[in-house]
């Protein structure tokens, strides 16, 4: 691996229309970054989202996974570059359980969920690694149930699973914690502390109190634009941020 | 350039008439979310009532076609009730499952009341015989199709855009749930679109019954085609619907015209295309 | 591991209840089959029939009820298979059954990829559009080459030797029965080893979010082609069964009634699992067998009838609500 | 289990020995689906019969087991005739309105020991499939070869030829163009359009760009006749002074009240018209038009059903009732006889019907119906389509 970051986006410009959605951001992470993308409704949030991803084509711009341009490769194929995603609003297959869930990621990662023949429940590395992560993130009593039978907020924390069973580089969580009830919120964040340290975690979140306590450094996007990068005690000090945020957000965070 | 006018003629009625049929299945299927395959049987109701009505019962066009466009409604209304309002909102699958089961229904019954032969429409005498364009003649009855498409089109596009009706129709569609909360009663409202299209089913039937005959198989014969244009067109879209059946209406013709050996080809080479193309319909772009 | 001890038991049981659950359908399939050979010797070309058309269902199954691919052109594949069976046995002298079982699956295959990748460049009424097209363009194309495949008048000449050299395909149909409940066995087998395997799952997956499948790493596109590949395989066999047992083959196997039908089958079963295919298929035709030899006339309405009587109460197909039923009892008993 | 077993072959045993004097003849027809009027006349062709004859050889009774195959369908055929032949232990197959069904169904002949009587299905090469297939309807070369003659003497002598794209419509295009050269006339276009066409002013468009003086036409019986001759007359061709040649196909009586002023004049060359004027024919359209229901819906192949019955009546006659295709076939082979049609023969090498065809010209009668007028006869016409296979 060469010297320069982890994941980069350089200039990165989106627009519908006559609209900049998305207007000249660059950012970087490196391994081990904890880094949480905040800002107010319509900030862009979702764009920026989609377009790293690969969901989405920029007009110009271009995005870095590991040294390599991949701002024109598939979604899919930056997943198996490392850059995983989880889902704002829970994308799971309702039917299938969480045991499931996890190893089918675990096959797909290892390049063998093409296979036609045998189960995964055959596989003793793939089902030690899929009871591992459950284990790990509290899920495992919940294993054999369909996932249309489990409570959302544990929905929520089998995402997370499935995101690490791929072992990304890069993980881009989208709002891991909406929807979930205040109770439960210790659960995401408890399973936030075990996501591996050298891993590279950008987090887009509405509550601030997770954000607080999981980042390391904030970027602040406003109408598209990157108006703060540093450091959470920082951010709530910045004049430009508070102007951003007045009305608008301050009512937003609150509700949260 | 005598033939090419000639064939964009019949390129025309023939759209046209496959529109006034169709138009009402693009409500079904675009406003009402049902795929309804049973949309030619209820046309087929129509001819029959108004062969019924003007052959055998001598009463005058005019006449027919209003029985029959009533009838067809009171027909469909029990149907609705008991029948459609179980699969609003059900798979498609499903949807597919019941709307066959009642084609083969009102095959079964169009078969066993009114027999297997050919049911026609007695015209009356100033739809008869044939216009002279200059460069050709043309069917007058293929005039009044085009004029009847254009009407329908344009009353159509009224009652959706412009009428509280309308208003409350896209509303219910959009967010049923949001709408009965606002007081629409999105059961009549269903009740009172499905009517409409089925309405104009039973008129399509009958105006274009000169180029599809009426006997008991027309429910499944032309099915195909009313749920191609209507998809092609882009589902409950006015405009798409009708640039749908200007456009296949267009390359049938041509088609039969050039090489008619190969006129099926043609059809649906040009269909696999467009909806590749156009994955959400001809109007799916404007929108 | 510490961790796989925690209940080791549960997984290994409910691969061990999977398991059994497919031997006891298998057997339940040979029962029915036997069953029915002896009860009904002398319908055995009726029952080989219903075999050929189940194995075009459960092709089905693989893309609509797996895959949630809806189609209403399957029967491409499936006359794909006759039409090649038949014509390695009328115009090349390849009358060896297992051969021409072989090209027909051989064919079914590549008849999948190349409807495959047309009907997946769209979703929805118009996917269902596209597929209907493909069956035209290939009953067309069947019609045209009409020095190949008979045309209108039938694909005629098919002589298949005996099966294995021993046993003739004879009057009575025991020949071809027995052969087709065999194929019908190992498909069903295989296919159960299929929908368990990770790929399995994987179109599962593709089923119920594909937009999830594909923040996994895995190319949605790539499933449901081989998906149709292998549902080409099935309904490629299918066809040539049909083709080996009526030693013809007409344009009708390509038709889109055929498709339509097909679809209603499985519909009637309920969509998403093999046993579901094989019961509406079993029930459909023996309905239409039933009220057709009582009625010739009007039996239509009746098979009508009993698809809204379906829809109206057995919502998830009859295999589908019985099964719900079934788990509902025993889930309270649990 | 067992029971069961016993119980089963019980049943086999007495269904078989049932059939010594009820002989069984098993109907494969379009008896529901688009094609439901054909099987109905099917059936009123074989009621007619019994009307008539009785339903009784010597000490025999003939029973008749229909089954219905609604298209074109060769699988089913099969089956269900597999199915008459082992279960319901029919004597007789007949009927089949599809080439396609007829010869899905020929394999089963020999090994079952069972004459088959062609009652509709009309591609000449059937008859060549099993030397135990009869056939008494007709083939689409016979009745499309006389009217190239009649072109001829209408004075036409290019011709554009359309017919629907499939085996019939193949048959009729090569036998009108062999004839109609023979006598010196020129088809100086021949078009094959898709069965599934609706509007057929873009094919008559290519008739007037053609420049021929005459059209033949072969379209199958039903729904698009009706379009095709009404776009003839709208589009000009008719008052143009184009003349359109057709075999019967086009205006089959039970399509003549639809298709009306319309056809009026067409003229058609065919084996049978309901009006054809002879006293077999008079009882015959009697009892066939009471056994049908409506008069109105009687058409062509109820006198090959009639005939086929006939047929067959005459095969229980000489093997005592027996079961003996062999001989029942060899037992009908010139067997001459006057049908409701006219002078009817099998030819004794191809089993197929000779017999005379028919110009006809579609008439209104005094009270308002219409009808094929027969205007001349073309007698003893044998099947020119095999001849032109060899």
């Amino acid at each position: 691996m060469n010297d320069g970051p982890l994941f980069e986006v350089k200039n990165l410009q989106k627009n519908f229309g006559g609209l900049s959605v998305t207007d000249n951001v660059s950012l970087s992470l490196v391994p081990g970054d904890r880094l949480a993308l905040i800002g107010p409704n319509g900030a862009g949030k979702t764009t920026f989202v989609n377009l790293v991803t690969g969901n989405l084509a920029p007009n110009s711009g271009s995005v870095h996974l590991a040294g390599q341009d991949v701002t024109r490769s598939s979604a899919m194929q930056r997943v198996r570059l490392g850059l995983v995603r989880s889902f704002q609003v829970t994308r799971l297959f309702y039917d299938m359980t969480p045991e499931e869930h996890v190893a089918l990621a675990v096959l797909q990662r290892e390049g063998r969920s093409g296979r036609m023949i045998g189960q995964f429940r055959s596989m003793p590395t793939v089902m030690d690694e899929a009871r591992e992560i459950l284990h790990l993130l509290g899920l495992l009593e919940l294993s054999q149930f369909k996932v249309r039978e489990i409570a959302y907020g544990q929905q929520r924390l089998l995402e997370i699973a499935l995101a690490m069973a791929l072992r990304p580089k890069v993980l881009l969580l989208d709002e891991p914690a909406a929807g979930v009830p205040q109770s439960e919120t210790a659960r995401i964040e408890h399973a936030l502390d075990k996501l591996p340290a050298d891993l590279a975690v950008m987090m887009i979140e509405h509550d601030m109190d997770l954000v607080f306590r999981f980042a390391k450094r904030v970027i602040v996007l406003a109408a598209g634009t990157v108006i703060f990068d540093g450091s959470p005690q920082d951010v709530t000090q910045d004049a430009r941020v508070r102007e951003a945020y007045l009305g608008s957000y301050a009512n937003a965070s609150s509700a949260a | 350039m005598q033939t090419v006018f000639s064939i964009a003629v019949d390129a025309l009625a023939y759209g046209m008439v496959l529109f006034v049929i169709s138009i009402g299945l693009s409500v079904t299927m675009g406003l009402m979310r049902v795929v309804n395959l049973a949309h030619g049987a209820f046309a087929m109701i129509g001819g029959y009532i108004a062969s019924y009505a003007a052959r055998d019962l001598g009463l005058g066009y005019a006449v027919a076609v209003l029985l029959a466009v009533v009838g067809t409604v009171l027909i469909a209304i029990p149907v609705e009730r008991f029948l459609y309002r179980r699969i609003y909102g059900a798979p498609e699958l499903t949807q597919v499952l019941m709307t066959i089961g009642i084609t083969f229904c009102i095959i079964g019954i169009a078969n066993f009341a009114f027999g297997p032969t050919l049911k026609t429409i007695p015209l009356p005498e100033a739809l008869r015989g044939s216009v002279d364009l200059g460069f050709r003649s043309i069917a007058t009855h293929r005039l009044f199709a085009i004029v009847c498409g254009l009407v329908v089109a344009a009353a159509l596009w009224v009652l959706i855009e412009r009428t509280a009706f309308g208003i409350k129709l896209r509303a219910a569609v959009d967010n049923a749930a949001m709408a009965a909360a606002l007081g629409v009663r999105t059961e009549i409202i269903y009740a009172v679109s499905f009517a409409v299209a089925i309405g104009l089913a039973a008129f399509g039937g009958v105006v274009g019954a000169e180029l599809l005959p009426v006997e008991p198989y027309y429910a499944l014969r032309y099915m195909v085609t009313f749920l191609v244009v209507v998809s092609v067109g882009g589902a409950g879209s006015i405009p798409g619907a009708l640039m749908a059946c200007l456009l296949l209406g267009a390359i049938d013709t041509t088609g039969r015209y050039l090489a008619p050996e190969y006129g099926e080809f043609f059809f649906y080479l040009a269909v696999i295309v467009i909806v590749i193309l156009f994955p959400r319909g001809l109007a799916g772009r404007f929108k | 591991m510490a961790v796989t001890m925690h209940d080791p038991m549960t997984a290994d049981k409910t691969r061990r209840r999977t398991i059994t659950g497919s031997l006891i359908g298998i057997a339940a399939i040979i029962i029915v089959g036997v069953i029915g050979y002896f009860l009904f010797p002398n319908n055995l070309a009726l029952l080989t029939r219903i075999i050929a058309i189940a194995l075009l269902v459960l092709s089905i199954d693989l893309v609509t009820g797996y895959c949630g691919v809806a189609t209403l052109g399957h029967a491409a594949l499936f006359g794909a298979g006759a039409y090649a069976a038949g014509i390695a046995a009328a115009h090349y002298g390849i009358t060896d059954p297992v051969l021409m079982t072989l090209i027909g699956a051989l064919a079914g295959a590549l008849a999948g990829l190349v409807s495959g990748l047309i009907i997946l460049r769209a979703h929805g009424l118009p996917q269902l559009v596209l597929s209907i097209a493909v069956i035209h363009l290939f009953h067309e194309a069947a019609n045209k080459a009409s020095s190949w495949t008979g045309g209108s008048d039938g694909l005629s000449g098919i002589a298949p030797d005996a099966l294995l050299g021993l046993f003739e395909f004879d009057l009575w149909g025991r020949t071809a029965y027995v052969y087709g409940l065999f194929l019908l066995v190992v498909v069903v087998i295989l296919l159960q080893v299929l929908v368990r395997s990770p790929f399995g799952m994987l179109a599962r997956g593709v089923r119920e979010d594909p937009l999830r499948i594909s923040a996994m790493g895995a190319s949605v596109k790539s499933v449901l082609i081989r998906m149709y590949v292998i549902s080409g395989v099935v309904a490629g066999i299918g066809g040539a069964l049909n083709a080996i047992s009526t030693q013809v083959v007409g344009l009708d196997s390509l038709s889109f009634t055929l498709s339509a039908e097909a679809l209603v089958m499985l519909v009637l079963g309920g969509t998403g699992s093999l046993y579901g295919a094989l019961v509406g298929t079993v029930t459909f035709l023996w309905f239409e067998d039933v009220v057709s030899a009582a009625n010739p006339f009007h039996w239509l309405t009746m098979v009508g009838a009993l698809l809204i009587a379906v829809v109206l109460f057995a919502p998830k197909g009859l295999y589908g609500t019985a099964a719900h039923l079934l788990g509902r009892i025993g889930g309270e008993r649990r | 289990m067992k029971k069961l077993v016993t119980a089963t072959i019980a049943a086999v045993i007495f269904s078989s020995a049932a059939y010594a004097d009820t002989i069984k003849v098993g109907v494969v027809g379009p008896f529901s689906g688009p094609f439901a009027l054909q099987g109905k006349n099917f059936k009123a062709g074989i009621d007619a019969f019994f009307a008539l004859n009785g339903n009784t050889v010597g000490d025999d009774t003939i029973e008749v087991i229909y089954r219905d195959v609604p298209q074109a369908d060769p699988a089913q055929s099969k089956a269900l005739a597999q199915e008459l032949v082992v279960k319901e232990g029919v004597q007789y197959l007949a009927g089949f309105y599809f080439t396609p069904d007829a010869m899905a169904a020929t394999p089963i002949l020999e090994q079952g020991n069972v004459p088959m009587v062609v009652m509709n299905a009309a591609t000449s090469a059937i008859v060549t499939k099993s030397p135990y297939v009869v056939r008494t309807s007709f083939t689409t070369w016979q009745t499309s070869t006389p009217i190239a003659k009649v072109a001829k003497d209408a004075g036409v002598t290019k011709v554009i030829s359309l017919v629907s794209d499939y085996g019939p419509g193949v048959d009729a295009e090569n036998a009108f163009k062999a004839a109609f050269e023979k006598v010196g006339g020129q088809v100086v276009e021949a078009i094959r359009m898709p069965l599934s066409t609706n509007d057929f002013s873009p094919i008559m468009q290519r008739v007037k760009d053609s420049g021929a003086e005459g059209v033949f036409a072969f379209l199958p019986s039903g729904p698009t006749t009706l379009g095709f001759v009404k776009a003839f007359n709208e589009n000009g061709l008719k008052d143009g002074g184009i003349k359109l040649f057709a075999p019967g196909d086009l205006t089959q009586e039970s399509d003549l009240p639809a298709l009306g002023d319309a056809a009026l004049g067409v003229q058609t060359t065919f084996h049978y018209a309901v009006s054809h004027d002879s006293p077999e024919n008079k009882s015959f359209v009697e009892a066939a038009q009471k056994a049908i229901g409506n008069p109105a819906e009687l058409s062509f192949p109820s006198v090959g059903a009639f005939d086929g019955m006939y047929v067959i009546s005459k095969m229980i006659e000489a093997t005592g009732g027996e079961q003996d295709a062999a001989k029942a076939v060899e037992a009908v082979k010139g067997l001459s006889w006057t049908s409701p049609r006219g002078p009817v023969t099998i030819d004794p090498e191809s089993r197929h019907i000779t017999q005379n065809i028919y110009l006809r010209e579609v008439a209104k009668a005094d009270d308002g119906t219409y009808y094929n007028k027969e205007i001349q006869t073309f007698e003893n016409q044998g099947d020119p389509g095999l001849a032109a296979a060899k």
